[in-house]
Formats: structure tokens, sequence, C-alpha cells
């Protein structure tokens, strides 16, 4: 390389970097984690194809930091969100989670998604820091979970067996899988299979989808070759809507399962009249919490709540509880509450009703938004699944599958 | 301050980590001129066999089918073998091709390698991949001093890699790579075979880049396919632009500011409250980094310095040390 | 022609793709002799250079240097054969220094090989020893002493090409290969390159193949002349013998009326 | 099981989109002598300009399109202005620019996402639905894809064989170490690369967000599977990146048949890497 006369000397940037980074972590200091406030930290990803994840969940926390903080805070102190982005990266998010367990001086994290989810746990249990994550259904954290790490979404071989149960119930012997390969795809889309084959049926084809490609026409082709009558399907709101505009746009026929994560009414709108009859299995409706809690989204988000949010804004609800059952807003103290807040006690709905009964004494069961999110010692929650149809424009619950009858 | 303390012992601890990383590449780049464009095809290498060979075997949930409970320093000699034989396979086809070739072939044959860690899931556990991967020394040294020991471990594989380097750069050896770096037919009418040099600079990067790898794996304790994307290799290589290609100095300072940068810029939210666009703006800065430094300091901080006359006359004349 | 010449090319063949550019070529170039090789453009004089020093693969017929058969080795056998070449552009290593660029050229060096590296300095020492001085030695024999810590593409042309010389002297050759040594220097360079050649050649015995396009500039410093066209040999001999052989007068003149 | 064709003209559809946009690619590779990585970028960015024009202006589709060449090409010819030009006056090698190209790319790509969000979006056309022909089920749209690209590659045929610019930019673009040395009016040939290589990528990004959606991705998911192309039909040819991107295209669609569609991105790394081992100069042949 040609040394222009445009050279900076080396003092000069070296200079200009250090100023730079001194002051970037100065305002490291001044910003995180000061002693008046607790933090509760967020990782999720806020860049890349899955940023609406990040997005949708910090509206969905605040909602939940908003309403303890005016019932008085965490344990009488204020909470304070950090948010940090994993980039869908798990290098990123090692570096993210540890600003916020040492940085930050988090109480809990909640997040993130199936990709970094366990790629940052050993760490958060070393660090001692809760993670409560909303997103994450892999079932790598069906025996790994407890102790330090939970979450408030259903594990994917859960799903993945209600979904074979759906097609099952619903007369199919023969069916197609598809799933997106990554983390949280294959887990589901192989306990799919799993099941179905446990319920006796067959799998024509199983199709393993990149995401984020511009065309699946053939792994269309590919999964419809044998014309199964019911396709299961998992991938996000993106992909899914790609595959489900070319397979319409190909015409080739048959219903859809589809995984939770399109299991909302814009997606069953956008896509529309050809989604008419097809199949998604999606959490058991909250009642009257989830209707307040959608309310509130939408006046802040403008539309109506993502897939997940409940979840998100029930992860934030369980954290605060704990810390009050505990006393203390340090996370390796509120940790061990978690499952027992969740479940086997009076039923309480809010913060406030929470925090109240723990005041008096009384054991609480929190049931949220996202239904009666009761978490196990494993840390994973374990609920019933609704089914749903979509009458061409929205979906529309048909049955329910309990949570005992995924025993198989 | 000690919770800031401890996040900074963790940026440290990965910057090390690229500084290992861009030490490999200033041999495959800085001094040999070749345009390494898969560097992390290496570092996946090294960090999968540590983790494969010191994994607990498998229960029957898990995906993959081998793990051999050994311990960590096998782990580590056996990722720096495993990533230096990669480096041959992949050195075999695309080390005779012209610069640019090499470039675009390299990323691809990383991209294959990506596919193949997400997919065979016999070996590395596909999408799910590794985890509870052992970590030296975990029951001796007291938890709350892990990190600094870690840190420790890292600063020294850093230390030895920049000694290696160093003695290459000054040798004969270093010399011959230089020349094919500068002109390789000219270096090859010399009577070098430079095909042999070009290999083993290639194989004596690709074990720092596995060295790496397997420092990182015992450090995360879990690997999955997204820790080892494209952008692994891009860090790298704006580290040892930014440093100084040519120069062990300039690639270990290029990796530390690099990566304080990416952590720095963490800080932005609190700054100025941007909000939804931070995460994006986070990413646009160190792309703007990039462009400035190259504009304004294209031989990067820490330029390659030439080794003078009675630089030689000195060496010889006290036997070489 | 006798039989103890250095080097003795013998019915050559090269052909890219269906294209003929060396097509029975003979040459011999006796011991200590400054031998040229001319012909003009397209006569193949570049593929036979490249095919004696080993960067084409010959297809057919045969190179013997010293009385060993050279022909298709690779060019760091034929270095250590004791063949060694320059560029026409000459082909310095521009961001090292002279002195560097001189060390590059020695051949056999321990040092040069990854175990002793690792091992050490003290593993190398020998050689680099006597690597600094053949070298030192070099850099004042080609008068480039006060350039040697300038890096070689600050170097003026003409010294460039100096360096390239004196970097070929470093892997002690019995023949060195010169391309078109004189291109495009100006004159008073021209003399001087001349000079040096034939300073070496007297002082340390060396034997010289130049290529060269011009006829002109090579005669007064040639001993022996081989032409060729078309890539045969067509006359070979004294400069004077060549100068007045009718066929290479007619190749030249073909030249300049096309 | 019989081959089903319908993944052959999947293939010719992807195919054709990738070879207009490595055209583009393989040019400024050729001639300007270095790997773009923010080319990816142009794509995308010619898939946006056209969405703002569709839809937010409400202009009809293919006078969005029409209008996203000129934007796009505008754009790479501010950036080139600022970001390469000053680098190529100053006699920077290959590596600075390549560099500096994927800084450029990071830059462009979080823009665009800050600016329209991740959210895949769709062109306001009407909606298509599938026709049987042959056996294979194609859409209008697809049909008018296929039928853009092959005119353009037919247009840019003529540009490069029947116009002086053209005849310079092959030559310049197929002898590297001519390549900017030989003192042509070189800043003039490289504005006119630009032109051709980003007015091409542009018409490629809109195809394929016609095809598909238009998303900040969408280009730099495509550049490797680019670059395949154009090593696969050898720097600096537009031809061989013609044949490059229908062969890649080809050969990704059709090997789900065969393999796990999880395998496809790795396909075109695979067939290049092959073919380097095989024939090093590309899949046309050097000239010489």
């Amino acid at each position: 390389m040609v040394n222009g006369d445009k050279q900076v000397d080396r003092r000069t940037f070296l200079q200009t970097t250090a100023v730079a980074g001194g002051a970037f972590s100065v305002a490291g200091c001044m910003g995180g984690g000061g002693s008046d406030t607790a933090v509760l930290g967020m990782l999720q990803p806020f860049t890349g194809e899955v940023a609406w994840v990040g997005e949708s969940s910090e509206v969905a926390m605040n909602i939940a930091v908003d309403q303890i903080n005016e019932a008085g805070g965490m344990n009488g102190t204020d909470i304070e969100i950090v948010t940090e982005d994993t980039e869908t990266n798990q290098q990123t998010a090692i570096s993210a989670l540890r600003k916020l367990t040492d940085s930050d001086g988090a109480s809990a994290i909640l997040g993130p998604t199936s990709f970094t989810l366990p790629a940052v746990m050993d760490i958060a249990q070393e660090s001692q820091v809760p993670i409560i994550s909303p997103t994450a259904g892999t079932s790598v954290l069906d025996d790994r979970g407890g102790n330090y790490i939970f979450r408030t979404s259903a594990s994917d071989s859960l799903g993945g067996k209600a979904m074979a149960r759906i097609a099952r119930d619903n007369g199919y012997e023969e069916i197609a899988v598809m799933y997106v390969d990554n983390q949280g795809g294959r887990s589901f889309g192989q306990t799919v299979i799993e099941g179905f084959e446990a319920l006796g049926g067959t799998i024509t084809t199983e199709v393993a989808l990149t995401p984020g490609k511009s065309s699946y026409r053939s792994e269309l082709t590919e999964a419809f070759q044998d014309e199964p009558e019911f396709v299961s399907l998992t991938a996000g709101t993106q992909t899914g809507q790609i595959i489900l505009d070319q397979w319409d746009e190909q015409g080739l026929g048959g219903v859809w399962g589809l995984s939770n994560d399109m299991q909302t009414d814009s997606f069953a709108a956008d896509v529309g009249a050809p989604l008419e009859d097809s199949y998604a299995i999606g959490p058991l409706p909250g009642g009257e919490k989830y209707d307040e809690f959608a309310a509130e989204y939408e006046s802040r988000a403008g539309e109506s709540p993502q897939p997940f949010t409940p979840e998100a804004y029930d992860a934030a609800m369980l954290a605060a509880l704990a810390a009050e059952a505990a006393e203390s807003n340090s996370g390796s103290d509120l940790a061990g509450e978690i499952p027992a807040v969740s479940k086997d006690g009076e039923t309480v709905t809010s913060f406030q009703a929470g925090a109240d009964a723990l005041d008096n004494g009384t054991e609480i069961d929190y049931d949220g938004a996202s239904g009666p999110v009761d978490i196990t010692s494993q840390g994973n929650i374990r609920s019933s699944f609704a089914v749903f149809q979509s009458t061409g424009s929205e979906w529309e619950q048909v049955g329910e599958i309990a949570a005992d009858s995924l025993d198989f | 301050m000690l919770e800031q303390l401890s996040f900074m012992t963790s940026v440290a601890t990965v910057a090390g980590i690229y500084a290992v990383l861009a030490l490999g590449l200033n041999i495959h780049w800085g001094e040999t001129g070749l345009l390494n464009f898969g560097h992390v095809a290496f570092f996946a290498v090294g960090a999968y066999t540590t983790a494969i060979l010191t994994i607990p075997s498998p229960t029957a949930t898990q995906a993959y089918s081998f793990g051999f409970g050994l311990p960590v320093v096998v782990g580590i000699v056996g990722g720096c073998i495993a990533a230096g034989l990669v480096a041959v396979l992949l050195g075999i086809p695309t080390l005779q091709l012209d610069e640019e070739y090499l470039a675009i072939v390299s990323i691809g044959l990383a991209e294959i390698l990506r596919h193949v860690m997400m997919n065979e899931n016999w070996l590395t556990g596909g999408v799910a991949g590794l985890y509870g991967i052992d970590r030296p020394l975990r029951g001796v040294i007291p938890p709350e001093a892990y990190d600094f020991f870690y840190l420790g471990l890292v600063v020294l594989a850093v230390g030895l890699c920049y000694a290696y380097s160093r003695r290459l750069k000054q040798s004969p050896f270093g010399r011959v790579l230089r020349s094919i770096r500068d002109d390789e037919e000219a270096s090859i009418a010399l009577g070098k075979h430079t095909f042999r040099y070009r290999m083993q600079a290639f194989v004596v990067g690709g074990v720092m880049a596995g060295l790496a790898g397997a420092l990182w794996a015992h450090y995360a304790t879990a690997l999955t396919p997204t820790a080892f994307g494209a952008n692994i290799t891009f860090l790298t290589w704006v580290g040892l632009i930014v440093g100084g290609s040519g120069n062990s100095k300039g690639a270990i300072l290029g990796a530390g500011l690099i990566i304080a940068f990416r952590e720095a810029t963490r800080y932005l939210p609190d700054l100025y409250g941007l909000g939804d666009i931070i995460p994006t703006l986070r990413l646009i800065l160190v792309g703007a980094l990039v462009i400035v430094t190259i504009r304004y300091r294209p031989d990067g901080l820490l330029p390659e310095r030439d080794i003078s006359y009675a630089e030689y006359c000195k060496r010889v004349e006290y036997g070489g040390e | 022609m006798s039989d103890d010449g250095l080097l003795e090319v013998r019915d050559l063949n090269k052909y890219f793709g269906g294209v003929t550019a060396v097509d029975g070529f003979d040459m011999t170039v006796e011991r200590n002799s400054i031998t040229g090789l001319i012909g003009p453009n397209g006569a193949g004089k570049t593929t036979v250079f490249r095919t004696i020093s080993g960067f084409h693969d010959p297809d057919g017929g045969k190179v013997v240097f010293d009385g060993e058969e050279i022909t298709g080795k690779p060019v760091y056998e034929i270095v250590e054969a004791g063949i060694t070449r320059t560029f026409q552009e000459a082909r310095t290593f521009p961001e090292m220094t002279v002195f560097e660029n001189l060390l590059v050229g020695k051949t056999g060096h321990r040092g040069e090989k990854l175990l002793p590296t690792t091992a050490g300095p003290k593993a190398y020492a020998e050689d680099e020893r006597a690597a600094v001085e053949h070298a030192d030695q070099l850099l004042g024999y080609m008068e480039l002493a006060e350039k040697r810590d300038q890096r070689a593409d600050r170097l003026a042309v003409g010294e460039r090409k100096l360096l390239e010389i004196a970097r070929a002297l470093m892997t002690n050759p019995d023949l060195i290969l010169l391309d078109e040594p004189m291109a495009g220097l100006p004159s008073d360079l021209t003399t001087d390159i001349v000079d040096y050649i034939e300073r070496i050649r007297e002082e340390r015995d060396q034997t010289f193949l130049i290529v060269e396009h011009d006829m002109d500039t090579i005669m007064n410093i040639c001993d022996s002349i081989t032409v060729m066209e078309a890539g045969q040999t067509i006359a070979s001999g004294t400069p004077e013998e060549v100068r007045n052989d009718e066929r290479v007068v007619e190749a030249y003149l073909g030249e300049e009326s096309a | 099981m019989a081959f089903d064709p319908q993944f052959l003209l999947n293939g010719v559809i992807v195919g054709s989109t990738i070879a207009l946009a490595a055209i583009g690619l393989t040019l400024i590779f050729g001639i300007l002598d270095f790997i773009n990585f923010a080319h990816g970028e142009y794509l995308t960015l010619g898939a946006y300009a056209a969405l703002v024009a569709n839809v937010a202006l409400g202009l009809p589709f293919v006078v969005a399109a029409v209008v996203a060449i000129p934007i796009t090409v505008a754009l790479a010819l501010a950036l080139d202005r600022v970001v390469f030009y000053p680098l190529r006056r100053e006699g920077a090698g290959a590596l600075s620019l390549l560099i500096t190209s994927f800084g450029l790319s990071i830059i462009l790509r979080n823009a665009v996402e800050m600016v329209w969000s991740s959210d895949p979006r769709r062109f306001d056309v009407g909606g298509a639905e599938a026709m049987a022909i042959a056996g294979v089920r194609i859409t209008a749209v697809q049909i008018a894809i296929v039928v853009v690209s092959l005119v353009l590659m037919i247009a840019i045929h003529l540009l490069l064989t029947r116009t002086t610019l053209g005849v310079t930019m092959r030559a310049t673009a197929s002898n590297r170490s001519l390549a900017l040395s030989s003192g042509v009016n070189t800043e003039r040939i490289v504005t006119w690369t630009w032109v051709i290589g980003a007015g091409l990528t542009a018409i490629a990004g809109v195809l394929i967000g016609l095809n598909t959606v238009v998303r900040p991705s969408m280009g730099f998911g495509l550049l490797l599977v680019m670059f395949a192309a154009v090593i696969l039909g050898g720097i600096g040819d537009p031809y061989g990146a013609m044949l490059g991107g229908l062969s890649i295209g080809i050969a990704q669609e059709v090997s789900v048949a065969f393999i796990s569609a999880s395998y496809k991105p790795a396909v075109a790394f695979t067939i290049m890497v092959v073919l380097l081992l095989w024939k090093p100069e590309g899949l046309r042949g050097a000239d010489t």
C-alpha cells in the first residue's frame, strides 16, 4: 500500500482512538447499574433477520417493568432495562451476557432465542444470574434447565408432539415435514417426526430449509412430491410467509400444520384465503389477562402482539416476583424462587397482587398473559396447547391438547 | 468497579483469542501474502476438535456420537493438529491459485465447512451444538479467580504465538516467505520451492487459528455453528489491517483495538438514548472504522519494520541470539 | 559443436495449444562464455529461455547442463544444478531491503527450513553467517553497499538491475540467464551493465546466456550468438559470422518491413 | 422416483437473476481489479429503490423498476467517488479496496435495515398463480423475469461487441495486466463500468424481489453465490458470468432433489471448488 500525503501519523491516530475508547468506558461506568436501580437485562437479537424478536419483546418487557415500577418497584427499587443485541451469534451473545451480568449487574436476564441460549447457559450458571427465556423452545433445554435456566415458552419437544397429535387426530396417515434448519426449527421438526411415527403415522419426506433464502420452490417441490395431504412447517414468520406464498402460487394443495411462531392473526391475514383449514398450534390464550396485555401492547406498538411477547411479559413478572419472594434483588438469591412463585399458591395475575400476598407470607402462583406459567424444577413449563384453524383471514381455536396427552 | 473489572477481563480474553487469530492471519497475509478469507475454518476445526476430544461420551438424548473425555491439554493439542491437517487439505487445491481465487475459494471452503457443522449431527451435534465443554483446572482454581486464570492462559498463548511469529520473521525462513509475498516468480527463480513454503506458512497460521479455536471452546464451554460465521474472518482481517500487517505487534494491537471498539460501542445506548437504531448503528460504526483506517492509515498503526544491515551483522556476531 | 559445452540444448520442442512455439531448437553455451540468443519478435526466444530455466516443461528434446540432463526439471532443481535467471523488468522484492534481497538468494540455507527455524537462530547460525558474508562481499563488488538498508522499491532502475544480477550471483550459479538485461535502460546505464557483465565473467569465471531482441546491443559483448526464427535455430557462431549470415539478415529485414 | 423437471425450471429462474447480478460483479472485478464485497448491497439498494417508488409513491411496478436503475447507478457512482476513488488515486492495492468494500457493505446493509427494518416487503403487483405448462408450474411474473433477464443479456452482448466502449471494457476486463495501467481514459471506463454493473445489479435486485420478497440481507445473502458464478465463468468474463450464474442457479435447485436442502447453499461452493481444481481458468477457458 502506498503512503499518501493524507497519512495521519500514528500518535494522532492512537490518541484519537484512545480518547474515543476512554469516553465510551467512562460513559459505561456512569450509565450501567447504579445502586439506586435494579437492572433486568434483555438479551435478544436486535439486528438481522430476527430483529423483530428483540424489538417486540422489548415492548412487552417495558409493559411489565412499567407496571412493576408503578407498584413501587422490585423490593422497593425501580427497575431499569438494559438491552443487548446477540446478533444471533454465539460470540456476541457471550460478550453481551457478560456485559449484562458483570458490568450492568443485572438481577436476571430475559432472553435469548434458541440460537444462542444453549451457548450462554453455562456462563449464566457460573455468573449465578438466572436466565428466563421467553423465546427459546429448543429441546436441548429439556433436561438442562432448572437452577439458573428457565423459560416461559413451551419446549419444542412438546410443541412437536402436539403437532403430531393434531395431524393424527384429524385422520392424516402420511405427512411431510418441513423445518428451517436452525436450533429452534430442527428440534421442533424432529419431534414432529418422532411423535408422528410413535403414533403410527408415516413421514413421506423430511425437508430441512436454510432460512433467509429467497426461493423455496424447489424445497416445496421436494416436500410435495408424494402429494401429502398434511405438511408440518416449522419456521419464523418471514420464511414461513415466503414458503406459503410460493406454495399458493405453485398450487400444490394440502393443508398445513404451522408451528407457534406463525400463529398470529397478522400472519393468517397476510397469507389469507389459501390458508383456510390449515392448522396451527399455539399457547392457550390467557383469557382476560392476555386481552389486557394485548390492548396495552397494541397501544404502544400499533400492532397486535407478536409471538412470544406474552411470554416475555411473564418472564419479567416472574423475575420481579421471585425477587420479592427472596427479598433480594441479587440474581443468585432470586433464582431459586422462580419455580416457587409460578405454581402452588394463591393465584395472582399482577405484580401488585403478588407482592402484597408475599408480604403477608402467602405462597403465590403467578398466572400470566401467556397462560398459567407453571415452571417445573427443570425450568420448563408444562403447558397445554391450543389448536387453531384458519378461517382464511384469522386463527380460530378449534380444540385443545392437554399437557398430559403428550407423554408418548 | 469490581463488576467492571470482571467485564473487562472477559473482553480482554476475547481480544486475546482474536489476537492469536490475527497472529495466524499475519503469517498468511502479512508474511506470505496468502489472501486467506476462510480463516474461521481453522478456528472452527480447532474448537470442535478439542470439544469432541474432551466432552464426555454422549447420553441417549444427545445428537453427537463421539466424546472422548480426554484431558483438556490433549484436546487443545489435538485442536492445533487437526487445524494443521485441515490446512494441508485446503492448501493442496487452493495454494496453487492466484490470490483472488484463493480469497474466494477459501471463503467457499469455510462456508462448506459451516454447513457440515450444521448438518453432520453425529460429529458436531448439528445446529444444537456441543455443550458442557470442560475448562482446564476447573476444580483447582477458585471460581472467583477463574476468569483471571483463563485470561492468563490466553495471554500465555498470545505470548507464545508472538514469540514464534517473531522467530519466523527474523529467520531466513521468514525472509523467503516475504520474498514470496513480494514476488513469487522471482522467488522461484532463485530456486525456492515456493509451494512448499506457502504450504508451511499456511499450516503454521492455521495451527495458530486452531489454537485460538481451542481456547474459545474452553472459554465458551459450548459450541454452535452460529459462532463460526464469516464475520470472524472479517473481524480478524480488520484487526490485522488496523494494527498493521507484517508486524506481529500490530496484529495483537489491532485485534485488541477492534474488540475493544466492538465492546465499547455497547455503551452507546446509555449515552444518547437513540433507542431502536443503536444496534444497527454500532455495526455501521465498525464499518466506518474500517474505511477510515484504510484511507488514512493504510499501513496500519504499526507498519512493518525493515530489518537493517546492522541488525543482521549484530545477530551473526552474537551467534544468532 | 564441441562436446564440452556447459549447456547443450538439443531438438527442443514446445507447443501452446495448437501453436508451435519452439520447433527443434538447438544451441550450445560454452563454458566461461557470454552467449547471446537473439531473434525477431515471436521467434520463440522467451519460450526457450523459460524452458531452460525450468519455468516451462518442454514437449520434446533435451537440455543437458554440465553433463547432467535437466530437461523438464522444476526450477529449484535447475537452480541447484547451477542455472539462475533474471527478469527483463528487474524483479526485486520491493518491500525488502537491498541486503535482504541478496540474502534470499542464498541456496541450501538450513535456516530456510521450518524445523531449524523453530529450534532457534543457533541451529542455523553458521549458514546465516556465510550468507551475510557472501552478501556483504557482493554488495561491495556491485558497489551497492551504500544502499544496503534501502528498500528495493526505492532504487533507481539501473540499481535494481544490478541488485538482481547480484542476487542471482548469491546462488553461486555456473550459468546466469539474462532476459533482455538492457531493455528499457538509457544508453549510459547500458554501458554500465555491459561493463559489469564482462567484469563478472572475467573475475568470477562466470558463464552468461543473454536473450536479446535487438541484435546491435549485444554484438560487442558476446563471444557467440545463436539466432532463432519461428522456433528454429537459423544461425550460430561469432558475432561477425552471424551478422553476415543471409538468413539472419533476411529475418531481421523482414521484421523491419513488417 | 422420476426426476421432476420443476427443479430445473426453478433453477433457470433463480439462475437468470444471479447471472444478471454476476455480470456487474465480474466487470467491476475485471476492470477495477478488486473484489467488491459491497456488490450485494447494490442489489439490495436497487430493490428498495423500486420498492419505495412502487409502494410508497404508488408508481406502477414497471415504472418503479425503471426508476430504480438511475437511482442505484447514481448511488454507486457517488460511493465510488467518495470511497473508492481516493484510494485508487493513491494507488492503493487490491486488498485495501477489498477491505474497504467490506466495511462499506456493513454500513449499507445496516443503513437499509435502519431505514426499512428487517421485515420482508413485497412489491405491489397482482397476485400470481402458477400455470401448468408441459408438466411444470410457472407464473406470468416468472416468465417475465426470465424474458427480461434474457433480453438484458442480449443487450449486454451487443454493447460489448458493437460499441467501442464495450470492446475496450471487455479487453480491459479480460487482460488484467493491462487493467488501468495502459493509460486509456481509465476513469471514463471506470464510470461506465459502474453504470453498467450497478444498473444490471439493480435490475437483478428488483427481479429477485419480484420473485420473492425484498429485505435488507437479500444482496449479501447472494454475494457468495455471485462470487461463485464469477469464478466459475472466469474473472472478468461477462459471458462466463452469465453461464456461471445460470449453472449455479440450476445446480442449487436441482440439488434439492438429491441431497438435504440444508446443504443447498454449499452446492455453489462445492461446484466452484471442484471446477477450479479441474479447470482453474474457468468454464469457458482462457483465450490464449
